[in-house]
């Protein structure tokens, strides 16, 4: 009971949705957009268990005064501060009726001054990152350590005047060794023949995967087969 | 981070790190600081720089400069304002060197909300810099319309079957600039801005090679290597994001000195650009000498 | 109401400014080590974005795709657009499947909440089948097959062309030879997924050479955004 | 127009019109009045008209398509679009449905009931009026049970099927050889340190739902993972970035400490939320590796951007780092900053690869099948798309160009 009705849940869903591919009929051509929503729907109740789990973590913290308890105290009283502006639309123009993002409403306020910037700055850290990460693994330690860092380098030199003075006074027969037009081959060959190989790997991957889940042979929650 | 730096230190006091093994492994901080100033500091100072024209941008650059004057161009505003950053820019060069050379404008979208981006071009560039301009003799700005390709198609076979009148509703028949318009055949080179899908792809398929038109454009640089195999066979050049932004600025100042000061959009946000690719290729460097000092030295003991 | 015009007074975007420049600095803060204004800036974060991601599922999932499928008057001023279409009993189906996912909070019946699990899985192992196959499989190898030869105007574009193009063939072989599992990669075998690595490596070279622009350019934006409220500030 | 032009212009029409009236029951009343009330025809109908259910399609729509007027033809041309007219019965009634601008030759009827009969006419358009009807009809749209145009896909998504379930039923008999995978190779390695150092594990299972079989790859390698630091009693920290994720997280932990034998180590905040933003979410995990130094990384699921984040911070505290995604973009940070990296497939082999099941390693050997099918499609591809274009024979190309139909999205 709490083992084989999941499985079949799964292999009547994941088989419906496949045949439902070749299938243009009534209740098979809607299929696949009816269980999104439904999947969605599923998702949003979800969000009870984590949100749920997210205060139990930090109030515990808070209770029990360990590391860092303070800081809790800043996650729960900014998670209800947005929580209560968005659902009760705090400062919407047009009350119920109008968007919960409405300028002037406290959400967008909170979004902008808070949410936007942090996720911005977040994501600029990426340029730091890059330059330690390039100039740790860029180095010719093996062949293919070497590869890498030669394609990775051609790159690199196209948008620098230094790209452009390495290569430029090669004679015209010469002309595919200029940076601008080298860097365009590495882009257009080398690795697109590279990404084409690994999508067809990922593909064969999630065929099979998706078959293992289907047939119940891949059990992960339920526990291996034995028990 | 604290533990990183005890195991560092502890390796220092042992045995005095050589000059070779600090550049070796150059502690990170150091990185980011070099980073941060690499893209504040032209900021600060607004350095622009000289981007030499690759042969893809310069040979559409070429080919409006050899148009005789008065010749048709069209000009198609497919994305939205999202990529404004990288496609803005190429829409203002392309204006300004048309109207320098004496060319007419037509000014189109294949997406809904193109037209909001050739209303900032027509207030920000067109009116300020260029007011002797008549519209509806030296340009005109037709507006959105549905249907994607299928509009491109349409559009091969009788372009005033869909544009009978302009963005503001007034019959085409009363613009002298429209006369002679029966269809994409008419005009000299069409111009497709975009970021995806209708884009300047789908102006090489369905108007370029059907029509026997010269085409070019410009794209976001993400978008850029799908163009690469229509290059230079089917699409007489084209823009690869800011750089090649930048790259038609420079050749455009080049030509006409004039632009130098006002013509500095993509160039200015290309500074940090190409500090910041300097640095990680000055550490990549770096990081490579010290491996090969490091290893010739192994070997010898 | 009076509340919502202060929000959009230029006090409040000022406020506003204030704040989100102060937030970035204590993110960036973090390069150096981490310290007191980064767990600040990123609890905050937690804390405010979680709440986000719930209230957008709430007005864009929960009340359109289910309550008012499953009790459209009770929409009033909410979603009146709503309103006029009858029931739609299929909607039963995930809310049902919802609660039973809450069930994992009482422990006695917490088995049920797999049922839940077992729709969603089996939901994603028959979008994903479809949607690889096509988009990856089958379109990847179609692409693949291009003639080796073709004139292109002159001898060299030509010369060009088909080197290019054995390179591509032979790459995406040497590279799917790599990814082989039952077979030992020894021989001439071996030897061609040694070419598959390399083709492998240099698209990841090429492919991270080419994103450290789109890195940079998120970073200029944050510095210009730290530069203009730097010199606007009215110190 | 000289006289000449307008006289066979007239006879033309004439010629026209008698031919396309098969169509109506040739009642000498109805053509009669159809001449009179008719203007002057200014412009000739268009011609091969044909109507029929939309193939592929689950119904209510029928296909129209016709021959532009000659009158259409040359550019600049009187006609300047097409009407339609649809009624339910032959010889009246008819309605415009639609009016289409331009030289178009097909449209698309989508409001039309299942099993009625429909008929149609198009009449072409000019600025002084219309030209003549041609009809075509009866024609009733129905659904069809099966998308040809997806043929091609049903064989290879058979084969496929085929290969896998044929090798996972004959591996429960045979032994099968799987090569080493290094990043694998190091789980136990990894798992071994984190315990002599006293430190903890951390796991991402990447940053999407489960409605991602990358995630769900991860999550089925995290029952593994959970099952040696159960047997090692290491501490084992998964923050998540989705409540369904934490769900059926926790019950992978919770049976692969079952079955490790110690319940007892099991607590369900091992597996705990963090929040659905990408980036809030890296922040506090960034925030975790620096406080507890967890001995071992492992990043295996969907990723984003985030990615390198991840692994920097990572590496900044010297951990060892596994990581394992199937998002070609994410692969050269992962590559470039981590010890050891699954690429692309080899994240779906991990599962089978940990476990040693005999069932899922045979799978593995069915995806080798399928890469044979994958690599002998691109080279007879090649091979037959090179000779046909060299030796220009049609034979070859109708092959080359049949093959790629096969392995196309609409057959």
């Amino acid at each position: 009971m709490k083992r084989t009705i999941p499985l079949l849940i799964t292999f009547a869903v994941g088989l419906a949705l496949i045949v439902a591919m070749f299938i243009p009929h009534v209740p098979f051509y809607e299929l696949d957009g009816m269980f999104s929503v439904f999947y969605d729907v599923i998702a949003v109740f979800a969000f009870i268990l984590g949100g749920g789990n997210l205060l139990k973590v930090h109030l515990n913290k808070i209770q029990n005064k360990r590391r860092d308890w303070k800081y809790s105290i800043v996650t729960v009283s900014g998670f209800f501060l947005v929580l209560a502006a968005g659902l009760l639309k705090i400062g919407v123009p047009d009350g119920w009726s109008g968007g919960y993002q409405a300028p002037g409403s406290l959400f967008k306020f909170l979004y902008d001054a808070t949410f936007q910037p942090l996720q911005a700055t977040m994501f600029s850290l990426l340029a730091f990152f890059v330059a330690s990460a390039s100039y740790r693994a860029f180095r010719a330690k093996t062949k293919e350590a070497t590869i890498l860092l030669v394609a990775a380098f051609i790159i690199l030199l196209r948008p620098t005047p230094l790209g452009y003075y390495l290569t430029y006074w090669l004679p015209e027969p010469l002309r595919f060794l200029h940076i601008p037009n080298l860097s365009t081959w590495v882009l257009s060959v080398p690795n697109m023949a590279g990404q084409r190989a690994i999508m067809i790997g990922i593909a064969l991957g999630i065929v099979s995967t998706s078959l293992r889940l289907i047939l119940g042979i891949e059990r992960s929650y339920l526990g291996s087969e034995g028990k | 981070m604290a533990e990183a730096e005890k195991t560092e230190k502890t390796e220092g006091t042992e045995k005095k790190g050589t000059f070779v093994e600090k550049m070796g492994s150059v502690d990170r901080r150091i990185i980011f600081l070099l980073i941060g100033l690499a893209v504040l500091i032209p900021i600060i100072i607004e350095y622009t720089t000289a981007i030499p024209t690759s042969p893809l941008v310069q040979n559409l650059f070429d080919k409006i400069e050899s148009l005789p004057p008065g010749s048709k161009v069209l000009m198609s505003f497919d994305y939205g304002p999202s990529t404004v950053p990288e496609n803005q820019p190429m829409a203002t060069a392309f204006t300004r060197h048309i109207f320098e050379k004496g060319h007419k404008l037509y000014l189109m979208a294949l997406w809904a909300t193109g037209p909001r981006q050739s209303e900032a071009l027509i207030e920000d560039v067109i009116s300020v810099e260029f007011p002797d301009k008549k519209y509806g003799e030296d340009w005109i700005h037709l507006g959105y319309k549905a249907g994607n390709q299928g509009l491109i198609n349409t559009l091969l076979s009788d372009f005033t079957a869909m544009y009978t009148t302009d963005l503001d509703g007034t019959s085409i028949d009363e613009f002298p600039m429209m006369k002679g318009i029966g269809s994409l055949t008419d005009f000299d080179l069409i111009l497709g801005l975009g970021s995806g899908f209708p884009g300047t792809k789908e102006w090489v398929q369905f108007a370029g090679d059907p029509g026997d038109i010269p085409v070019g454009g410009g794209t976001t640089a993400v978008m850029a290597p799908l163009l690469f195999p229509y290059y230079p066979r089917q699409i007489v050049g084209f823009l690869g994001g800011l750089q090649g932004a930048a790259e038609y600025e420079y050749a455009l100042i080049k030509q006409y000195p004039k632009y130098e000061e006002k013509s500095r959009l993509a160039s200015t946000s290309m500074g940090p650009q190409v500090w910041a690719h300097l640095v990680i290729v000055a550490f990549i460097i770096v990081g490579n000498i010290t491996f090969f000092i490091e290893r010739s030295r192994r070997k010898r003991y | 109401m009076e509340g919502q015009a202060i929000l959009t007074t230029p006090l409040a975007h000022a406020v506003g400014v204030w704040i989100g420049a102060l937030l970035t600095l204590m993110i960036f803060s973090f390069l150096y080590k981490d310290n007191p204004f980064y767990k600040f800036a990123e609890h905050l974060f937690v804390g405010v974005s979680a709440a986000y991601w719930m209230t957008v599922a709430f007005w864009t999932t929960l009340i359109p795709n289910l309550i008012a499928r499953l009790w459209p008057s009770s929409m009033g001023s909410v979603l009146p657009s709503a309103v006029g279409n009858e029931r739609n009993w299929w909607y039963l189906v995930p809310l049902v499947l919802g609660l039973i996912l809450l069930t994992r909070l009482i422990p006695r019946i917490a088995w049920l909440s797999r049922w839940a699990m077992a729709f969603v899985i089996g939901y994603a192992a028959g979008t994903n089948f479809t949607r690889y196959l096509q988009s990856d499989f089958v379109t990847q190898v179609q692409s693949t097959m291009v003639p080796l030869y073709e004139p292109q105007g002159t001898l060299m574009a030509t010369i060009g062309y088909t080197f290019s193009q054995i390179v591509v063939v032979g790459g995406v072989i040497c590279a799917v030879i790599y990814f082989y599992f039952s077979k030992e990669h020894k021989g001439s075998f071996g030897r061609a997924a040694r070419v598959g690595i390399w083709v492998l490596m240099a698209a990841f070279g090429a492919s991270f050479g080419y994103t450290v622009m789109a890195r940079i350019s998120l970073l200029t934006g944050r510095m210009d955004f730290l530069y203009n409220w730097f010199i606007g500030a009215n110190w | 127009m000289p006289k000449g032009l307008v006289l066979s212009a007239l006879v033309l029409a004439v010629a026209a019109f008698t031919v396309h009236a098969q169509g109506e029951p040739p009642a000498p009343a109805d053509s009669v009045m159809q001449a009179q009330s008719a203007p002057a025809p200014s412009v000739r109908p268009p011609s091969a008209l044909r109507a029929y259910d939309t193939p592929n399609d689950h119904g209510s729509n029928i296909t129209i398509e016709w021959e532009v007027s000659p009158d259409d033809a040359a550019p600049g041309s009187p006609v300047t679009g097409y009407e339609i007219l649809r009624s339910e019965n032959p010889d009246g009634g008819f309605e415009s449905i639609a009016t289409i601008v331009g030289s178009a030759t097909i449209y698309a009827d989508n409001s039309v009931e299942d099993g009625v009969d429909y008929y149609y006419r198009v009449e072409a358009l000019a600025g002084t009026g219309t030209s003549d009807p041609v009809q075509a009809g009866p024609v009733t749209a129905s659904q069809q049970w099966f998308d040809r145009s997806r043929a091609n896909l049903l064989v290879i998504s058979v084969l496929l099927i085929a290969a896998i379930i044929t090798y996972v039923y004959l591996s429960t008999t045979r032994e099968l050889y799987i090569r080493k995978i290094a990043g694998l190779e190091a789980v136990n390695e990894a798992v071994g340190r984190a315990t002599e150092m006293g430190r903890s594990i951390l796991f991402v299972p990447g940053i999407q739902d489960m409605d991602n079989v990358q995630t769900v790859a991860g999550v089925a390698i995290l029952g593994h993972i959970a099952q040696r630091t159960a047997t090692y009693e290491t501490d084992l920290n998964v923050p998540v970035s989705r409540s369904i994720v934490m769900s059926v997280g926790r019950e992978t932990v919770k049976q692969a400490y079952l079955e490790a034998g110690r319940p007892d180590l099991y607590n369900d905040d091992m597996v705990h939320y963090i929040t659905d933003e990408q980036f809030g979410y890296v922040a506090a995990v960034d925030g975790i590796m620096v406080r507890e130094h967890p001995a071992a990384c492992f990043y295996l699921g969907a990723f984003f951007a985030e990615s390198l984040i991840l692994a920097e911070t990572g590496n900044s505290i010297g951990a060892i780092q596994v990581a394992g995604t199937a998002m070609p973009t994410q692969l050269p940070f992962f590559v470039a900053a981590c010890d050891y990296t699954l690429i692309g497939e080899e994240l779906f082999a991990a599962s089978a690869y940990l476990s040693k099941d005999r069932k899922m390693l045979g799978s593995l050997k069915g995806q080798d099948a399928g890469k044979a099918i994958a690599m002998l499609a691109m080279l007879i591809g090649v091979g037959l798309g090179t000779l046909a274009t060299i030796t220009g024979s049609d034979g070859l190309m109708t092959a080359y160009q049949w093959l790629k139909r096969l392995f196309s999205l609409n057959y």
